[in-house]
């Protein structure tokens, strides 16, 4: 028999009296916050010294339920808000955790930057591949054809490649994943976490709410159907090979890990040349 | 104590260095970039860290993010800057968040004049943002003020927990002249209040005085900070009435109900005048010299000097029963002209205006001292 | 006594420089002074101009208007500022460069940027400007003016900048004393 | 011949811990339990959902934890036996 149980031994990373949280059922959301929370419990993180950074949107919501110190900034600022915490506090471990809307679109030029400057963060981006938050419209990375509530005809746009816009930029660690991937997800979120320089995890996530409806897969679970059918893994192809369109397969896996100094670094030898 | 040959903007710089400002994120535009490059050479120096965003909104963002990793932080701009600042000016007022904007004052809408001086800021510095809200604006008339001003910003930055605005102008920004830098020791610093109770016990936004102390990344108390309308805990209620309505009271009153404390007039010959100039920033030098003329002349005019712009001193102006005419010069079309008005009734106040470009002559306000003493 | 002072010619003679120096040696003098350059575009290409004000009082607008004294080191310049000039002012010219119209009230003259040629560098062409300014109207000390020569200009171009103001300084004493 | 010492190979085994409540009802734990363990219960939650409860018959939680990581709300979890 089933045990019913009153608290999850992950509660300890929770705010548990702000659960349950706001995300609707079948959402990807929960699953990547509870890969992440999961990963954590993996690494020797010092709590007091982890902060996350979130924008605005569903996914923003994701600082308001680690209990850690937490900010829940303006549409698209996270990453630049998150430099200055980070360059304020070395001792920081930065997480950003924001959605494709708000890292791609409306923060897209910070994401770059970040990326380009090398600033020590990772960035956890859940792309459900439009607006949930404000109902479904569309976003950056919304599939060619995909149908929203302002592309009701269907997407004539042409989607980010998200992996391939991070690599592009300059990020030290590129990985997707789809939030079924919890394993492998989990085991990138720990690289990530440990990796020096801007590491950059996307994860393929449920909106069964305001995407999934419109899209034939209107619960969170045929979505997950759909990710376990299929997703590839492909460790170490070229990101841009690796674009996401309707009807074709979802490649996942880690694309980029090399090394490179950061700006932290390179900031920190400039004031001790400054000071002498 | 040194004596120095600043330019307004070297002035703020080293005044913001003075203060303790170790974090500077900034975007170049004329005419505040001179700030830019000079916290670029001075930040490392002294340990700070200064880093060039891709953008204003960024720029802004980054300080925010600064100002809770512990540091004082600033940023610098000039008008089309400062419009896309207000965004995160107003999650600064909202999370209550220390830190110093300076807007150098060129002439806008728009791109306008870049190189030129504008005073049409000032409600932009007040309402810029959406929401309710109250700010802290001071406007520096010298480059020793540039400097002893952005000090001043600092403190009450970390005294109110607010974004406090450095409202210069271009013509003071490139001015240069005598600046004293006085003695460490005798600079006043003031910093930001500390929770003095165990995390398990910490509410990050009750505040007994208006102003609650403040918990950084870091230091153990797990503080979870929104621009969402939150509670004592910090804790989103974004459908709640009752938290926003005690929330935004208070934001508000702690500014508002403190106005005396950050009131800082300079006053010129008041005793017994009956003409009063209302000017504020670099055009403020010329209306001082137009009141020196005037009082040669034998006219009863006096000059009263804002250097605290915001919150505005409306107790002070209700005071004022004696002046028969408040004449408003300002490098744009009446904008604190609307605030004296409010105070002392349309009928006693005059509006010398410029749209921009350059400050008013000492000729020009003394002939409309003139036309205001026929008029009375 | 509030005195106005411009120098005037063109981007890359040192225009802002001068205004530079001679505020910052008013400065050593502990005498109020505010320095305004020209600022922007034109500070670059065309025209350049730099003002003081310099006053044992308060300076409260901060701006030259009607200049005391003129200094310029172009035709551009002096065509643009002279009308400006109040009429007991004083003009001083890089005689080389300027060509005076009718009615020149009192001018010193000096050939500064031949004089920066002989000397080696062009470049010290506003030095030696800056030390027949300060010899014609003494209204900054010859050690202040120095101090603040040898503060700003680079380590290595010391001696030649010293020489630059000395010659300077020296035909504008002689000046005074015609 | 070969005397083979039958070693008690036990399959690892988990406990399944669920927080009722919590439960939005979701499926992904029943859908990919590998081993599947776990079927809808005929009850309501608090929130009118019905949450996971293990299957009757001889199906035996190995504790892979697969569950626990893939829900969203926090709702289950697993205790490994034997360990």
């Amino acid at each position: 028999m089933e045990i019913v149980a009153k608290n999850h031994p992950l509660d300890k990373y929770l705010r548990t009296d702000r659960i349950p949280h706001i995300w609707c059922p079948g959402c990807g959301l929960g699953t990547v916050l509870n890969c992440f929370l999961h990963a954590l419990e993996e690494t020797d993180i010092d709590l007091k010294n982890l902060a996350i950074v979130s924008g605005i949107g569903c996914t923003g919501r994701v600082a308001g339920y680690i209990n850690v110190d937490s900010y829940h900034t303006t549409h698209g600022r996270a990453i630049p808000f998150a430099t200055g915490l980070k360059l304020a506090n070395p001792k920081l471990k930065v997480v950003v955790f924001s959605g494709d809307g708000d890292l791609f679109a409306i923060g897209g030029n910070h994401f770059i930057h970040a990326a380009r400057r090398n600033i020590d963060m990772t960035v956890i981006c859940v792309n459900n591949y439009n607006y949930g938050m404000t109902g479904g419209q569309l976003g950056p990375t919304t599939p060619l054809d995909a149908r929203t509530t302002t592309s009701p005809y269907g997407n004539i746009e042409h989607p980010f490649n998200l992996c391939h816009v991070a690599a592009a930029s300059g990020a030290v660690y590129v990985a997707r994943w789809t939030a079924l991937h919890v394993r492998r997800l989990k085991e990138s979120m720990k690289e990530a976490l440990n990796k020096k320089g801007f590491s950059f995890i996307e994860v393929i996530a449920s909106c069964p709410t305001t995407y999934g409806r419109r899209n034939k897969m209107p619960t969170g679970l045929e979505t997950m159907k759909y990710y376990k059918e299929h997703s590839v893994i492909k460790h170490g192809i070229d990101p841009s090979k690796a674009d996401i369109e309707i009807g074709k397969d979802i490649v996942v896996g880690k694309f980029v890990d090399i090394e490179k100094p950061t700006f932290d670094e390179a900031v920190h030898e400039l004031i001790k040349k400054a000071r002498k | 104590m040194q004596v120095k040959f600043y330019s307004g903007n070297i002035a703020c710089a080293e005044g913001a260095i003075a203060a303790g400002c170790r974090f500077f994120a900034g975007y170049p535009i004329t005419p505040s970039s001179e700030i830019a490059e000079h916290m670029a050479l001075r930040l490392p120096q002294v340990g700070g860290i200064f880093i060039q965003m891709e953008d204003e909104l960024a720029s802004m963002a980054a300080i925010l993010g600064a100002s809770w990793g512990g540091a004082k932080a600033m940023t610098a701009t000039s008008g089309p800057g400062f419009s896309l600042m207000q965004e995160n000016i107003g999650l600064g007022a909202m999370t209550e968040t220390p830190c110093v904007v300076v807007n150098v004052q060129r002439a806008g809408p728009s791109t306008g004049m870049p190189t030129l001086v504008g005073q049409a800021d000032v409600m932009q510095a007040r309402w810029g943002s959406h929401g309710d809200y109250e700010i802290i604006a001071l406007s520096p008339s010298s480059p020793q003020e540039c400097f002893d001003l952005t000090i001043r910003a600092f403190n009450l930055a970390e005294e109110y927990r607010v974004p406090v605005i450095v409202l210069m102008d271009e013509s003071v920004s490139h001015m240069f002249e005598k600046v004293i830098i006085p003695p460490k020791e005798k600079i006043r610093i003031v910093n930001r209040k500390k929770p003095r109770v165990p995390p398990d016990e910490f509410l990050p936004y009750k505040a007994d005085d208006f102003i609650p102390p403040m918990a950084c990344a870091g230091e153990g108390y797990s503080v979870h900070v929104t621009g969402l309308t939150h509670d004592e805990k910090g804790y989103p209620q974004a459908t709640s009435p009752e938290v926003q309505e005690r929330l935004v009271r208070r934001l508000c009153d702690k500014i508002r109900k403190n106005e005396r404390k950050m009131r800082d007039i300079e006053e010129y010959e008041m005793e017994d005048a009956e003409i009063a100039i209302v000017s504020f920033g670099t055009t403020a030098r010329s209306a001082k010299a137009a009141v020196k003329f005037a009082r040669k002349k034998g006219y009863k005019v006096g000059l009263i000097r804002l250097k605290t712009i915001w919150p505005f001193p409306d107790e002070y102006f209700e005071s004022l029963d004696g002046i028969k005419k408040f004449l408003v010069v300002e490098v744009n079309y009446g904008q604190i002209k609307l605030e004296v008005e409010r105070n002392v009734g349309k009928n006693r106040v005059e509006l010398l205006p410029k749209m921009g470009g350059e400050i008013h002559t000492p000729e020009e306000i003394y002939k409309k001292i003139r036309e205001v003493l026929q008029w009375k | 006594m509030r005195i106005e002072i411009k120098f005037g010619g063109f981007g890359g003679q040192g225009i802002i420089t001068m205004g530079h120096i001679a505020g910052k040696a008013c400065i050593y003098d502990e005498r109020n002074v505010v320095f305004t350059p020209s600022y922007g575009p034109e500070a670059r290409g065309g025209a350049a101009s730099s003002n003081i004000v310099i006053s044992d009082e308060e300076i409260d607008y901060p701006y030259v208007t009607y200049p005391d004294i003129l200094v310029v080191m172009s035709q551009e310049a002096y065509e643009k500022y002279a009308p400006l000039l109040k009429e007991e002012g004083l003009l001083i010219i890089d005689e080389d460069l300027v060509r005076l119209k009718n009615g020149e009230g009192r001018v010193a003259k000096i050939p500064a940027t031949r004089i920066a040629e002989n000397l080696g560098k062009r470049i010290v062409t506003n030095i030696v400007m800056l030390g027949f300014f300060t010899g014609v109207t003494k209204l900054i000390s010859y050690d202040a003016i120095k101090k603040a020569v040898l503060e700003t200009v680079p380590a290595k171009f010391k001696e030649l900048n010293e020489k630059a103001l000395d010659e300077g300084y020296k035909r504008g004493i002689e000046w005074q004393e015609e | 011949m070969k005397y083979w010492v039958k070693e008690e190979l036990k399959p690892p085994h988990g406990k399944v811990y669920i927080i009722k409540d919590r439960c939005k009802g979701c499926g992904f734990c029943i859908e990919f339990c590998p081993q599947g363990v776990l079927q809808e219960s005929e009850e309501f939650n608090a929130k009118g959902y019905h949450p996971p409860k293990l299957v009757e018959n001889e199906k035996k939680c190995i504790g892979c934890g697969f569950c626990s990581l893939v829900c969203p709300e926090f709702a289950i979890y697993i205790e490994k036996e034997g360990e």
